[in-house]
């Protein structure tokens, strides 16, 4: 099903939802755009791809996992522990097809036949991913290498293209489906078409992708080549922008704050390219430079996980990493480093 | 531009004629668009081919040198990048006869996030830049735009008072006449605000912190490496939350931790992914240096930190009556 | 001010050496010199000893007050000690305006071992000065509606500052 | 762990105004803690006996008491919990009397206080770990600064306990204010008859070293090994030559160079030996009137001189001695009096202190002994004393009453009637002190058997009138104002604190009070010991007193000394900083602050730089921990986290799960 | 395990053991009382124990499956979670999540001669293992413990050494590095001592366990003894958080050490990407 609704439409439409769920969109602030929830009387900004992926909405910077409530031993209660499971429905408006497409990589990871991770679940299972085609891929863009596009469909409930006046919006899934019910989207029409070709445009406009498919077998064997290593991660400096503000990026923290007799335990993002992630009690750090800590980042997105799961690279190719490193570290030339360097030396 | 090219060219035969010594020169080359550069590692001649130093070469290169700790390197400086050496030397980081300076008298470095406003599309969709003498003629999205390089380059560049490199090894380039440095009138707009308006700034500014501590890793001065207080397992300092509370806080022990030592480079503000404005606090915290003790870090050699010495009687601080 | 206003307590954060000050402080309460009871007292070895980001972590969560006092200038038990704890301190004092933190809210001062009643007009004064500032505000916005006004005010700043290059 | 709370109500001090037992039922819920009561002293026998009880009854490892403040009585409990077999350091106290109860007038406010101090001290605790202290050797030595008679007994009392002892005198002799005196009260008998033979024990004994015309330098090190160096003034005069024979004072031809020892009633000569009795008896040049010095010409003394020990190049020397303690006694100053315009400011030479009174009574002073007044030489029959000159007078800042002035007035007045039968003497006073032993009775036999007249008021003015000064007052007993003519004035000036004490403080660590007396640790139960550790205060240095008290508290630092060196070893406090050397860069900015040197830069198997800590010289200030700016080095015992524990525990951290933006 | 697999089981301890100046040994039962009745696990798997308000740490379950009394953990002071463990006496309570990982392949090992080779902590994988196949003796060939630590103090599981130098059906050899006054077993360092002891790798399994330099020379050994690399078995030790192979901290490569670990052979660590 396509709809047409128009700009001004569409943020009526986004505070109509926001009086009822959690919105979370796109919002220019201090100069910059990131995903905020939305709040009345903010504007959507889609002039530009959100600084941070909106993979908040299914895996939060902040969750509390469970908190403790402690007793005197005088008052013969023991502690009380109550776990924190996520409520309500968040929907999010303006992600590209990129950080939609991020929480995918988290499935197979979160939801094993062994091992539920319910935080995780329920928020995804809550949420509803309205995002919008890409119209011109950005120098920083690749997720046509790593098995997508700009008008990649997969993980969102509806798909918007910019059209003359407003956005197409085709519903992905049923829950997308109803969404449009609502009076504010009209009938389609020849808009359908507009948005078919801008988004052919879009991906022709990509070019020719990176051929990622030795990677996997390439990073393996260069494991023990901290020489490559160290040159290719000359440049970094070991802070966690690539992997906070990655759709992908899966790895979190776990920790306890107190105050008194409450305690609470933390999940947090946490970031691979951190010399504490890997730290331990001993002092001992296998992944003590961050030569050890790339070579990971890169063997586990381009080889290991690929490995566990079909062949599926954990990267969304939104090329945020390569525009928000302050070294400008780009992640597609250390995979064809790999790839192109030669086996004997 | 020939001025620029010949200085290039004199910049990649110094560092030619001591590649061999030295375990690598660090210098920018340009990034994954035309419109960036990025650090350059040269180990090679092929390396230093791709050598630039375009108003777009940023980064502050001082940053990597205690990563380098007990081997001997080159580095490309600019006047503020040398400040962020000095500094270093000054506090024993790193020795005067590990790092070859290789200075470059700097016209200012432009400020990327100047460049995206004064832009008619994205600049993600750079498609080519050319450099002109005062301007850079830049092509996005199919549209040709011509920005004038004084209007995007980097505030601390405008008010620059140390242009010139003031130490260094081989100096590339004329060196300027005496410049008084001030600050920026968006500086002075926001210290004029009350106490109400600026709280609420940082409450804001601070929510879209991510705690990356891009700010922290990219600045030359935060020497404590692996071992920040803010990411010890030892937690007291601050939770973890990604809060503006604990947000705000890692920014108080930067600045605090910073005292006295802040070179000014920018590198944190530049790094900063959501834009925080963090050179408001450091500038801020700078003026304050200056004034009670007439120290600005890194423009001479052998100085001491203000915060690691003390004179018996304090001339510029007033005990207040009780 | 209402005088059950007055009534209510502020949370004011106390650091004093080991040797002067809470010995000061000591000497006032022998000789029952009251004082209003806001303040609570955490006890150091020396003014030196005290990182300025305790103050700022004690503010930051909410303190109404910091009040930080070691022995005089060249009094130090440790020779040195206050002297590094004024440049410390001084510098914090400077610093707060920018935070939005009213710097009115801590203050550094000496007292010594034998000034009971000079602590006892320290402690009076500040409490005082403090209750006229009133409740700090919490830097984390603690309801829905203070996160909304936040952020729209945020959001009202727009793309406006772009200079902070 | 395991917490046990202690809350004490100091009979009715702390419970007064604090709800001790509410205190008991709020602490009860902070965590970790297993137990808490309430006991009425908390300090006494049955007080930590049942501290120790409950630490096996109720398994704790940890104790918090909340009562009064732990510069009192800290040690006592941390004993307490030692017995009872846990660590010292694993004990925490709440100061909930002199900062809560004796300050606070409102009960519930009080309270909530000492709830809240409590919660701090359970936080702090369940950060604390067990400390063990280390132990290192002493120097058997003790340095005594200052040789009166406080200085003198405790330099004895040490070397006849077999320590070795280092005396510094900054005056040529040993002595001070006693041996100026003529009699002492309330015995009458004379002074450098008591003194003298002391001194020459000084001089005598093997274990005592004596520097006179020397001051203390700097002072570094720590309990048992301090290192002191000593200014050694040049006397131009070869002291292990000279033999004290007195021929070139009688040959020096410049006789007009100030005396110091008669307290400047006279003059004497620029070389010369202070009096007789003088220990060491060696003569020391006045190098501003020596014309040999000063103009280069004269040289009599060096040619006089059977043994030669003339030396006109002498300079100061610097000397190095190591000492396990040090005991102060550098004694007091006089007043200045002429800071009261109605004593003349100096415009009578009639109107003189007493001290130069009690020259003008010694058979050893400038008139041998006769009382002739200062201005024609002439017997007064007239003499009127003033008290309180300079004491008890807040328009001069000098508030505290000097203690012995009453006494020394009524022994002069006694001694003037002894002296001149025929003479009258009135005493001017405000209120008559006298509590010590026999010392009543004395001031009344001046009035009653020698016929001294006591007015009670204060002198309004003094001003001459003929040879006479007329005397005017105010007899508030009588109510009337009275006018006594006097032939001589004697102003009974009060004591101040030594010039030079707020120096020898700062070197020494010792906190001087707002007079510039030295504050000892304990008003009540360290009236000699110091805030640091080793150093011992003896006399007038700490506080105006009489001889006997003095001598007394020269012994009583003595004790203390000895008591500090008889151990063959002193445990070190183990609350000293502490490297975490896998958090250390080697970046030094902790060797460069720190005061004591007790930080040195070593380098570890993989050759990187780190710093260690020297247990025994650190001081445990904490100034490194907060220079550190990755935490490496943190004080023990005051932790980062344990201060912040605390920090938290007032102003705990919101933990409301705000949602994110 | 919960649903959630982040939510720990409530835990009261029964029983402290100090085995060490830095080691303790805690044993636990589930206060629910039907979870710690059908309570299942295998010797090598490990749990994370909770201090609520520090965090969680991973230990291995030392007691054995055949004795189901309590769980116990040994756990050695080392960081923030580990000192406040040691604050712990019994009565107080903990937070469990286990079992965790995989065990070791007893079912391989039966009809085999049995190596222990462990040292200081390292012998607490191995106690669990060693103690379950002392339950279940006949299913297995000849039995021998080699244990080592630093000096007789380091050794942990000091009330049941006398019991197992005592018995007859299995042969323990104990070492320290240096002589010490009363000590009468071997001195000298592990590696040296299995040497000397020379077993065969007929029809052998080697089960090694210890500090990281340890481990590594005795593979050396037993490769000098001709173990192949299958016949040796090891147990890993990562930084851990959710024990459930999803934060990403603990992997080699593909493999995570929570889910599929601890314990690998010799063979199968050869096959992962050097990273330990």
């Amino acid at each position: 099903m396509e709809r047409f609704i128009t700009q001004d439409n569409l943020q009526r439409f986004a505070a109509g939802l926001a009086e009822k769920k959690n919105v979370l969109a796109p919002v220019a602030s201090g100069g910059t755009t990131t995903f905020r929830r939305l709040r009345p009387g903010m504007q959507l900004d889609f002039s530009r791809m959100a600084v941070i992926s909106p993979k908040d909405a299914t895996f939060p910077r902040n969750e509390t996992l469970l908190t403790v409530q402690h007793y005197p031993e005088e008052s013969g209660k023991r502690m009380e522990l109550q776990e924190h499971l996520p409520e309500g429905e968040m929907v999010v408006i303006g992600c590209r097809p990129c950080g939609t497409r991020g929480k995918l990589v988290f499935d197979p990871v979160y939801e094993t036949q062994a091992i539920k991770d319910p935080y995780y679940i329920r928020r995804r299972d809550g949420a509803t991913f309205i995002t919008l085609a890409c119209a011109r891929p950005e120098t920083t863009c690749f997720c046509h290498s790593v098995g997508s596009g700009p008008a990649d469909e997969e993980g969102s409930d509806i798909l918007l293209t910019a059209v003359e006046g407003g956005f197409v919006a085709k519903a992905v899934t049923e829950k997308g489906e109803q969404l449009l019910g609502d009076s504010l989207f009209e009938d389609a029409g020849a808009k359908a078409e507009e948005a078919a070709a801008s988004n052919a445009s879009a991906r022709k406009l990509m070019g020719e992708a990176h051929d990622f498919s030795s990677a996997a077998e390439k990073l393996l064997k260069r494991f023990d080549d901290m020489d490559f290593w160290q040159t290719q991660s000359d440049k970094c400096i070991s802070c966690g922008a690539c992997t906070y503000m990655c759709p992908t990026c899966y790895c979190f923290n776990i920790t306890d704050d107190e105050a008194g007799l409450v305690s609470r335990r933390l999940r947090t993002w946490d970031n691979c390219m951190s010399h504490t992630f890997t730290l331990e009690g001993s002092g001992h750090n296998p992944r003590s430079t961050k030569a050890h800590r790339l070579k990971n980042r890169m063997g586990h997105k381009f080889s290991y996980y690929p490995d566990l799961h079909g062949g599926q690279i954990a990267c969304c190719g939104c090329g945020r990493c390569i525009k928000q490193c302050p070294a400008g570290v780009d992640i597609r030339q250390v995979v064809m480093a790999a790839q192109e360097y030669p086996d004997e030396r | 531009m020939s001025g620029e090219v010949s200085q290039l060219e004199e910049l990649k035969a110094a560092i030619r004629g001591q590649l061999d010594s030295l375990d690598c020169v660090i210098g920018w080359e340009q990034g994954y668009d035309p419109l960036h550069a990025t650090p350059l590692f040269i180990r090679s001649e092929a390396d230093l081919e791709r050598l630039t130093i375009s108003p777009l070469a940023v980064h502050n290169p001082a940053t990597y040198t205690t990563g380098f700790k007990g081997k001997k390197i080159g580095l490309v400086v600019r006047g503020c990048h040398s400040r962020s050496v000095i500094e270093l030397l000054n506090e024993k980081l790193i020795e005067r006869d590990e790092v070859v300076l290789f200075g470059l008298c700097c016209d200012g470095v432009v400020s990327q996030r100047k460049i995206r406003a004064a832009l008619p599309a994205d600049p993600g969709f750079v498609e080519a830049v050319e450099l002109g003498k005062d301007e850079l003629h830049i092509t996005v999205a199919g549209e040709q735009a011509t920005l004038k390089l004084q209007e995007v380059l980097a505030d601390k560049c405008l008010h620059c008072a140390y242009p010139d490199p003031l130490v260094a090894d081989v100096l590339i380039g004329e060196k300027h006449a005496p410049r008084q440095a001030a600050s920026p009138a968006c500086q002075d707009a926001f210290e004029a605000l009350g106490n109400e308006e600026k709280l609420a700034f940082w409450q804001d500014t601070m929510s879209r912190c991510i705690r990356c501590y891009a700010c922290r890793n990219v600045c030359p001065m935060c020497v404590c490496q692996d071992h920040c207080i803010a990411t010890s397992r030892d937690h007291l300092w601050m939770s973890q939350e990604n809060t503006p509370v604990e947000n705000f806080m890692f920014q108080m022990i930067h600045v605090s931790h910073l005292t006295g030592r802040c070179t000014e480079c920018g590198e944190c503000e530049r790094a900063c992914p959501v834009d925080i404005p963090l050179m408001l606090l450091r500038r801020y915290m700078n003026k304050q240096v200056r004034e009670v003790f007439g120290h600005q870090a890194g423009i001479a050699l052998d100085k001491t930190p203000p915060l690691l010495t003390f004179q018996v009687e304090e001339a510029r601080i007033k005990e207040r009556d009780w | 001010m209402s005088a059950q206003d007055e009534q209510r307590e502020l949370r004011i954060v106390g650091f004093l050496c080991n040797w002067c000050s809470y010995g000061g402080a000591d000497t006032a309460g022998v000789a029952r010199f009251i004082q209003p009871t806001d303040l609570r007292i955490i006890r150091v070895p020396c003014s030196g000893r005290i990182d300025p980001l305790f103050i700022v972590r004690a503010l930051l969560n909410g303190a109404d007050g910091v009040l930080v006092s070691g022995c005089h200038p060249r009094d130090c038990h440790y020779a040195e000690g206050n002297f590094y704890a004024r440049r410390r301190l001084e510098m914090l004092k400077r610093f707060l305006p920018i935070t939005g933190i009213d710097e009115r809210r801590f203050e550094y001062t000496w007292v010594s071992a034998s000034e009971g009643q000079r602590w006892q007009h320290v402690v009076t004064e500040f409490t005082r000065r403090i209750h006229e500032l009133g409740p700090a505000p919490f830097f984390n916005p603690v309801s829905e509606e203070e996160w909304a006004k936040l952020a729209l005010d945020g959001a009202a700043r727009g793309a406006s500052c772009a200079c902070h290059g | 762990m395991r917490i046990g709370v202690f809350i004490c109500h100091c009979g009715s001090n702390i419970a007064g105004t604090v709800d001790c037992e509410s205190v008991v039922e709020i602490a009860a819920g902070f965590p970790e803690v297993v137990y808490a009561t309430d006991s009425m002293y908390t300090c006494s026998e049955p007080g930590q006996e049942g501290i120790i009880t409950a630490i096996h009854e109720h398994n704790l490892d940890g104790v918090v008491v909340a009562s009064c403040s732990p510069r009192m009585h800290e040690p006592t409990f941390r004993r307490a919990v030692e017995r009872a077999g846990l660590n010292r350091y694993m004990f925490e106290m709440a100061n909930i009397r002199e900062h809560v109860s004796w300050i606070g007038k409102d009960k519930a406010h009080n309270t909530n206080k000492a709830a809240d101090l409590v919660l701090m001290a359970v936080e702090k605790l369940r950060r604390n770990r067990p400390l063990v202290a280390k132990s290192f050797t002493t120097v058997k030595k003790v340095l005594v600064i200052g040789g009166g008679v406080a200085g003198i007994q405790a330099a004895l009392d040490c070397a006849d306990g077999g320590l070795d002892v280092v005396m510094v005198e900054r005056d040529q002799s040993i002595g001070g204010k006693m041996a100026k005196l003529d009699k002492t009260f309330p015995t009458i008998d004379c002074s450098s008859c008591v003194l003298g033979p002391k001194m020459v024990d000084i001089a005598q004994h093997e274990k005592i070293s004596l520097y006179a015309c020397s001051e203390v330098e700097s002072v570094s090190g720590y309990v048992g090994n301090f290192s002191v160096t000593i200014r050694r003034r040049a006397t131009y005069v070869d002291w292990t030559k000279c033999t004290g024979c007195g021929v070139c004072t009688e040959k020096c031809p410049s006789k007009r160079s100030p005396d110091p020892f008669n307290e400047f009633l006279g003059t004497t000569t620029s070389i010369n030996i202070p009096f007789p009795q003088a220990i060491p008896k060696k003569a020391a040049i006045n190098p501003d009137t020596c014309m040999k010095l000063q103009k280069g010409k004269c040289g009599i003394c060096a040619k006089v001189c059977p043994v030669g020990c003339i030396d006109y190049e002498q300079q100061d020397e610097l000397v190095t001695v190591e000492v396990g303690a040090i005991v102060v006694a550098t004694g007091y100053d006089l007043f200045d009096w002429h800071k009261y315009p109605q004593y003349g400011e100096g415009r009578y030479p009639d109107v003189i202190t007493s001290l130069q009174y009690e020259r003008l009574l010694s058979a050893s002073g400038p008139t041998g002994g006769h009382i002739k007044r200062p201005s024609d030489g002439k017997e007064p029959k007239n003499v009127v004393f003033i008290q309180c000159v300079g004491s008890r007078d807040r328009s001069v800042d000098r508030p505290y009453c000097s203690g012995f002035c009453c006494m020394y007035t009524a022994k002069q007045a006694i001694l003037t009637k002894d002296h001149i039968p025929d003479s009258q003497s009135f005493v001017f006073y405000m209120d008559i002190r006298a509590p010590g032993k026999g010392y009543d009775e004395f001031t009344r036999r001046a009035m009653e058997e020698y016929g001294a007249q006591y007015v009670r008021g204060r002198v309004a003015m003094i001003y001459p009138h003929g040879d006479q000064l007329i005397v005017r007052g105010a007899d508030t007993l009588a109510g009337t104002q009275v006018e006594v003519p006097a032939d001589l004035v004697v102003l009974a000036t009060g004591v101040e604190a030594s010039q030079g004490a707020v120096k020898l403080g700062e070197t020494l660590r010792v906190v001087p009070d707002q007079f510039g007396f030295f504050v000892e640790s304990h008003p009540k139960l360290k009236p000699v010991e110091t805030n640091t550790a080793g150093v011992y205060l003896a006399g007038a240095c700490q506080g105006p007193k009489d001889i006997p008290t003095s001598v007394g508290q020269g012994s009583a630092a003595a004790a203390k000394a000895l008591g500090l060196l008889s151990k063959e070893q002193l445990e070190s406090d183990p609350a000293v900083s502490k490297v975490n050397v896998n958090r250390c860069v080697g970046c030094q900015k902790c060797i460069d602050t720190c005061p004591f040197g007790a930080i040195k830069a070593v380098t570890d198997r993989m050759g990187r730089l780190k710093a260690e800590v020297i247990e025994t010289v650190c001081q445990g200030c904490g100034i490194c921990t907060v220079t550190c700016p990755q935490g490496a080095i943190q004080l023990e015992h005051f932790t980062d986290n344990q201060i912040l524990a605390e920090v938290n525990a007032l102003c705990p951290p919101k933990m409301n799960n705000v949602s994110f933006e | 395990m919960n649903a959630n697999p982040y939510l720990p089981d409530m835990a009261t301890v029964v029983e402290v053991i100090e085995e060490t100046p830095n080691i303790k040994s805690f044993r636990l039962v589930l206060n629910d009382e039907e979870k710690m009745r059908s309570f299942s696990f295998k010797p090598g798997q490990v749990g994370q124990l909770s201090v609520f308000g520090a965090g969680e740490s991973t230990f291995v379950i030392n007691s054995s499956p055949t004795r189901m009394e309590y769980l116990q953990f040994s756990v050695m002071r080392v960081g923030e979670v580990t000192t406040r463990l040691h604050q712990l006496k019994a009565g107080d309570q903990v937070g469990v999540r286990a079992p965790l990982g995989k065990p070791f392949p007893v079912e391989d090992m039966q009809g085999k001669n049995i190596l222990f080779i462990g040292g200081g902590i390292g012998m607490a994988p191995l106690r669990t293992l060693f103690t379950y196949m002392l339950d279940t003796r006949d299913d297995y060939q000849d039995i021998t413990l080699l244990y080592g630590a630093r000096s007789p103090v380091d050794l942990t599981y000091q009330a049941e050494l006398p019991d197992w130098l005592a018995r007859e059906d299995v042969k323990t050899v104990l070492c320290v590095d240096n002589e010490y006054p009363g000590w009468e077993h071997k001195v000298g360092l592990i590696p040296n001592i299995l040497l000397e002891m020379n077993p065969s790798p007929e029809k052998t399994v080697a089960i090694t366990c210890g500090p990281p330099i340890m481990i590594k020379f005795t593979l050396q050994a037993l490769k000098k003894l001709n173990f192949a690399d299958e016949q040796i078995i090891t147990t890993l030790e990562k930084r851990m958080k959710c024990g459930v192979g999803i934060c990403g901290r603990c992997n080699i490569g593909t493999q995570y050490v929570c889910l599929d670990g601890p314990v690998f052979t010799y063979a199968q660590l050869k096959e992962l990407p050097s990273e330990l």
